[in-house]
């Protein structure tokens, strides 16, 4: 049960992201809530690759015991890697956003409807 | 030699292009012009010249800094460990689209952007965007799918929301990119679902393990809901006349194009990924309904819109529903060889060939926007009227465009549609009339527009389009009367492969396995 | 612009922060980390660098137009190296055991680490690195400065 | 034959289709030319008729916001739920994904 603790985490969090993503009006919020799930996921993937009684697998500490397989790892990797740039350019948006309407409120934030 | 290379070369000239072009704007800007345009056009003779190797020779398979191009399995490795592109008919039939699209998009570019700022940033993010659809199209790995979806995102984004003088941009890019961003954070989750439980990413040895549990179909919901976003589908569409009518008019073409790569990744995954195992009567339905939802609202909110990029975004994710329900139908009797072989097909075929004429005449429609726009710097409806009397080549231009949209014969809209309404009618009959109601409304939609821009006294001035412009138009309008005339053709060469390649997903497992 | 104590400790931690990034970029293929984490760290610097000194000071030490160069030469290099192994493969590590440049081969076992192994990957490693400070430099730079001049209007 | 599609039920060939198409409007044009040629569309006869008001040339134009006003007037219970949708929030945007997300799950999870 405890070793499935992590999964449960990521649920949460993911539950947590989704109901930012849908109830909180400001715009740096919804950037929080994607980032949240983001979190989710990529907690995720790394509990995925975890393994029990094994060792990081850097190759020149190779020593008797069993290596984490890395894939799992260099997919959080990437994942976090992308995450970073979509955040910078949803923050970028919400930045231009702010300038030109003078509020970070979503549901002002309506010129583009029907 | 060159001949082997050629998916890795397709994706990576215009990704080495796209770091190349803010060096090469630093000498100058028409060397910088051409030298993009010179890219996708070399891209686009690449892709031609993949497209006989992968008819004639059937799946073309490539491995990323293996020791030799085909080596899926090295020997003693049951799995392949590499990132493996694998070019199958389905894949290059989009990679035509995209590839068409993005280099008649360049050519508009150069007179369309020609008073912008940033058009180094313009062009790079343009470049990286062919790049990624080309990725998408290619790859034979889920997660790198995932990696190119994501680069995707972020470059239509950026585009979207170009115009940074206008609050509106900025708004559509926002709104743009949360939806994405979470579609693929579900689909990335949905990898890591497959992952956890076969210990693989790449989509034929998932496709070979893959056995149908519960988690399973959590991630098959997971990925379809996320890529059907992408795609457009009603009532994930919100983002679409956003996003269609904000970005600047080459872009939304291009945009188009990267939403029909969505949907050929779940076109992907439904009959490639879970084809054996799936229940193929219940996801073939949920597609089914997808399509006709997004047919039906799509159009009749076309309808009502004032603004003219906006109603033709709507019509987008219209059309967009006939490619799911041809599709959908095919795979909804993917199980039942009978009625496969006397309808299935047909529909898929149809469907299918919708997406190249969809790319095509809507392509040429946002250009015909994106020209009024550009000469009248107006985007109502209600302030436009009389454009035909100076725009001339613009006016026959949006009459071809669409009168194939509409369906009338005897352009490529109404081949395709054909195929689509007699081989829906065996499937369901009610699902065949409303989607021939929704192209009545099309048409009706189209009239409005032409009616109200083009026609009536001249009540503003504008000045002529440029010769590029009218050029990359020109060039589309012949590709469409093309498509009208010789449907056969079209659908005998490409079509038809792309469609056999859905069904046949042992092939696609058989090119990287062996026999297996 | 901060106060005095900030960029004094700024003053001392900057060159540290810089050569800790290097180092981690450098040894990218031997220990945990790499292109993307060293150019991370870079970056930071560069951002307590804003921080503490205010965007109007640091824009005439570090140039946006500078770090874009830098940037592109970045993914020049990356996609570059790839398509060097395009006499094989794409992507195809010519270099490793070739003993050249990053030739050695690699020693199995407990070992403290041979910088010189690994082919072309220190090399992207490299590329990587150069492109995530830069990029992520100037998205620190220009959030600065579109946020300041929202604040002017 | 070049140029003829299979349907699936049917056969479809657009060079037969605008073959026909041709021989109509030589037919048309037949009629046509043998009518009478006396009819001078000047003065009053030619301008349109606008309930009899005197209307400037701009004004003629019919904007597009009045094309199709009592098709959207009948359907007045369809289009004002629809248009109430689509708020442009991008929350709401978000709560339908979810809400697809929600359904297809459960339906490709056959419960």
């Amino acid at each position: 049960m405890i070793g499935n603790l992590p999964f449960v985490a990521c649920v949460v969090l993911i539950i947590l992201g989704l109901y930012t993503l849908i109830f909180k009006r400001n715009l740096i919020k919804i950037v929080i809530g994607l980032n949240l799930v983001q979190c989710g996921v990529n907690l995720f993937l790394i509990t995925l690759g975890y393994k029990s009684d094994s060792v990081a697998p850097i190759y020149t500490m190779a020593g008797k015991e069993e290596m984490v397989l890395p894939t799992p790892q260099a997919l959080t990797l990437t994942s976090i890697v992308i995450g970073l740039a979509t955040t910078a350019l949803i923050l970028s948006f919400a930045i231009l956003i702010y300038k030109h309407y003078k509020t970070a409120d979503a549901s002002k934030i309506r010129r583009l409807r029907g | 030699m060159i001949n082997e290379h050629l998916p890795a070369l397709i994706i990576g000239i215009p990704l080495l292009a796209a770091f190349a072009t803010p060096l090469i704007s630093k000498i100058n800007d028409k060397l910088r012009n051409i030298f993009v345009i010179g890219v996708l056009g070399a891209t686009l003779c690449l892709v031609v010249s993949l497209a006989f190797n992968v008819f004639d020779n059937g799946i073309f398979v490539y491995v990323m800094g293996a020791k030799s191009t085909g080596l899926s399995l090295p020997s003693g490795y049951r799995m392949p460990i590499r990132i493996i592109l694998e070019v199958d008919g389905m894949s290059i039939f989009m990679a035509i689209i995209s590839s068409v699209v993005a280099f008649f998009g360049a050519i508009y570019s150069w007179a369309f952007m020609h008073k912008e700022t940033g058009k180094d940033k313009y062009y790079t993010l343009l470049l990286i965007l062919t790049a990624g659809m080309f990725g998408m199209e290619f790859t034979g790995d889920m997660f790198n799918f995932f990696v190119f979806l994501e680069i995707t995102s972020i470059a239509a984004c950026s585009l979207v929301g170009f115009k940074i003088r206008r609050g509106e941009s900025s708004e559509a890019a926002f709104k743009t990119m949360v939806l994405y961003t979470l579609g693929a954070l579900f689909v990335l989750f949905a990898v890591g679902i497959l992952y956890g439980q076969y210990d693989a990413l790449n989509i034929a040895t998932l496709a070979s393990r893959i056995q149908y549990t519960a988690m399973d179909k959590v991630a098959l919901g997971l990925l379809v809901a996320g890529l059907a976003m992408k795609a457009g589908a009603v009532p994930m569409h919100m983002w679409v006349p956003d996003a269609y009518a904000e970005a600047p008019a080459p872009i939304t073409m291009i945009l188009v194009a990267n939403s029909q790569a969505s949907l050929y990744g779940i076109f992907r995954v439904c009959f490639t990924l879970y084809g054996l195992t799936i229940s193929t009567h219940t996801v073939g339905w949920i597609i089914i309904i997808l399509g006709i939802l997004s047919m039906f609202i799509g159009v009749t909110m076309a309808l009502i819109q004032k603004k003219i990029k906006r109603l033709m975004a709507y019509h987008a994710i219209s059309q967009t529903g006939y490619m799911l329900l041809g599709v959908g139908v095919g795979l909804a009797v993917l199980s039942d060889a009978n009625a496969l072989n006397s309808y299935g097909l047909k529909a898929m075929e149809g469907g299918i060939f919708h997406i190249i004429n969809h790319a095509m005449y809507k392509g040429l429609l946002f250009l015909t926007a994106g020209a009024v726009i550009y000469t009248t710097g107006k985007r109502n409806l209600n302030e436009l009227g009389g454009l035909a009397h100076k725009m001339k080549f613009t006016t026959i231009f949006f009459i071809i465009g669409a009168a194939a949209i509409a369906g009338l014969p005897p352009f490529n809209g109404f081949a395709s549609k054909l195929i689509i309404y007699e081989s829906v009618y065996k499937f369901n009959p009610m699902l065949s009339i409303i989607a021939m109601l929704v192209s009545i409304l099309t048409l009706a939609s189209f009239v409005k527009v032409f009616q109200s821009a083009f026609l009536g006294p001249e009540i503003i001035k504008i000045k002529k389009e440029p010769k590029t412009m009218i050029f990359a138009m020109l060039c589309l309008s012949v590709i469409i009367i093309a498509f009208g005339l010789f449907p056969d053709i079209v659908v005998d060469k490409i079509v038809a492969p792309a469609a056999n390649a859905l069904v046949n997903s042992m092939q696609y497992i058989a090119a990287i396995l062996g026999g297996a | 612009m901060m106060s005095k104590i900030v960029r004094t400790i700024t003053n001392i931690l900057y060159s540290s922060i810089l050569i800790f990034g290097f180092y981690i970029i450098m040894h990218g293929h031997l220990t945990p980390g790499g292109g993307f984490q060293g150019g991370a760290v870079v970056a930071s610097g560069i951002a307590l660098v804003l921080i503490a000194y205010g965007y109007d000071t640091i824009k005439d030490w570090i140039k946006k137009s500078n770090l874009s160069i830098l940037e592109s030469i970045g993914g020049l290099a990356f996609i570059g190296v790839a398509f060097l192994g395009i006499g094989t493969t794409f992507f195809y590590n010519f270099l490793a055991n070739s003993g050249t440049l990053f030739g050695n081969p690699t020693v199995i076992g407990i070992n403290p680490g041979d910088l010189n192994t690994a082919g072309v990957l220190p090399l992207m490693s490299w590329a990587v690195g150069l492109k995530v400070l830069a990029g992520l430099g100037s998205i620190v730079l220009l959030m600065a400065y579109g946020i300041k001049k929202g604040d002017e209007k | 034959m070049i140029g003829t599609l299979e349907t699936g039920h049917g056969l479809w060939s657009a060079l037969y289709w605008l073959l026909s198409l041709a021989v109509l409007f030589l037919i048309a044009y037949f009629i046509y030319s043998s009518g009478g040629k006396t009819v001078k569309a000047s003065g009053d006869k030619g301008k349109p008729f606008l309930s009899g008001n005197e209307m400037s040339k701009e004004e003629t134009h019919v904007k597009s916001s009045n094309i199709y006003w009592g098709f959207t007037e009948a359907l007045k219970s369809y289009y004002t739920p629809l248009k109430g949708e689509h708020t442009g929030d991008v929350n709401d945007y978000v709560s339908w994904f979810v809400v697809v997300l929600a359904v297809v799950l459960i339906l490709a999870g056959g419960l």
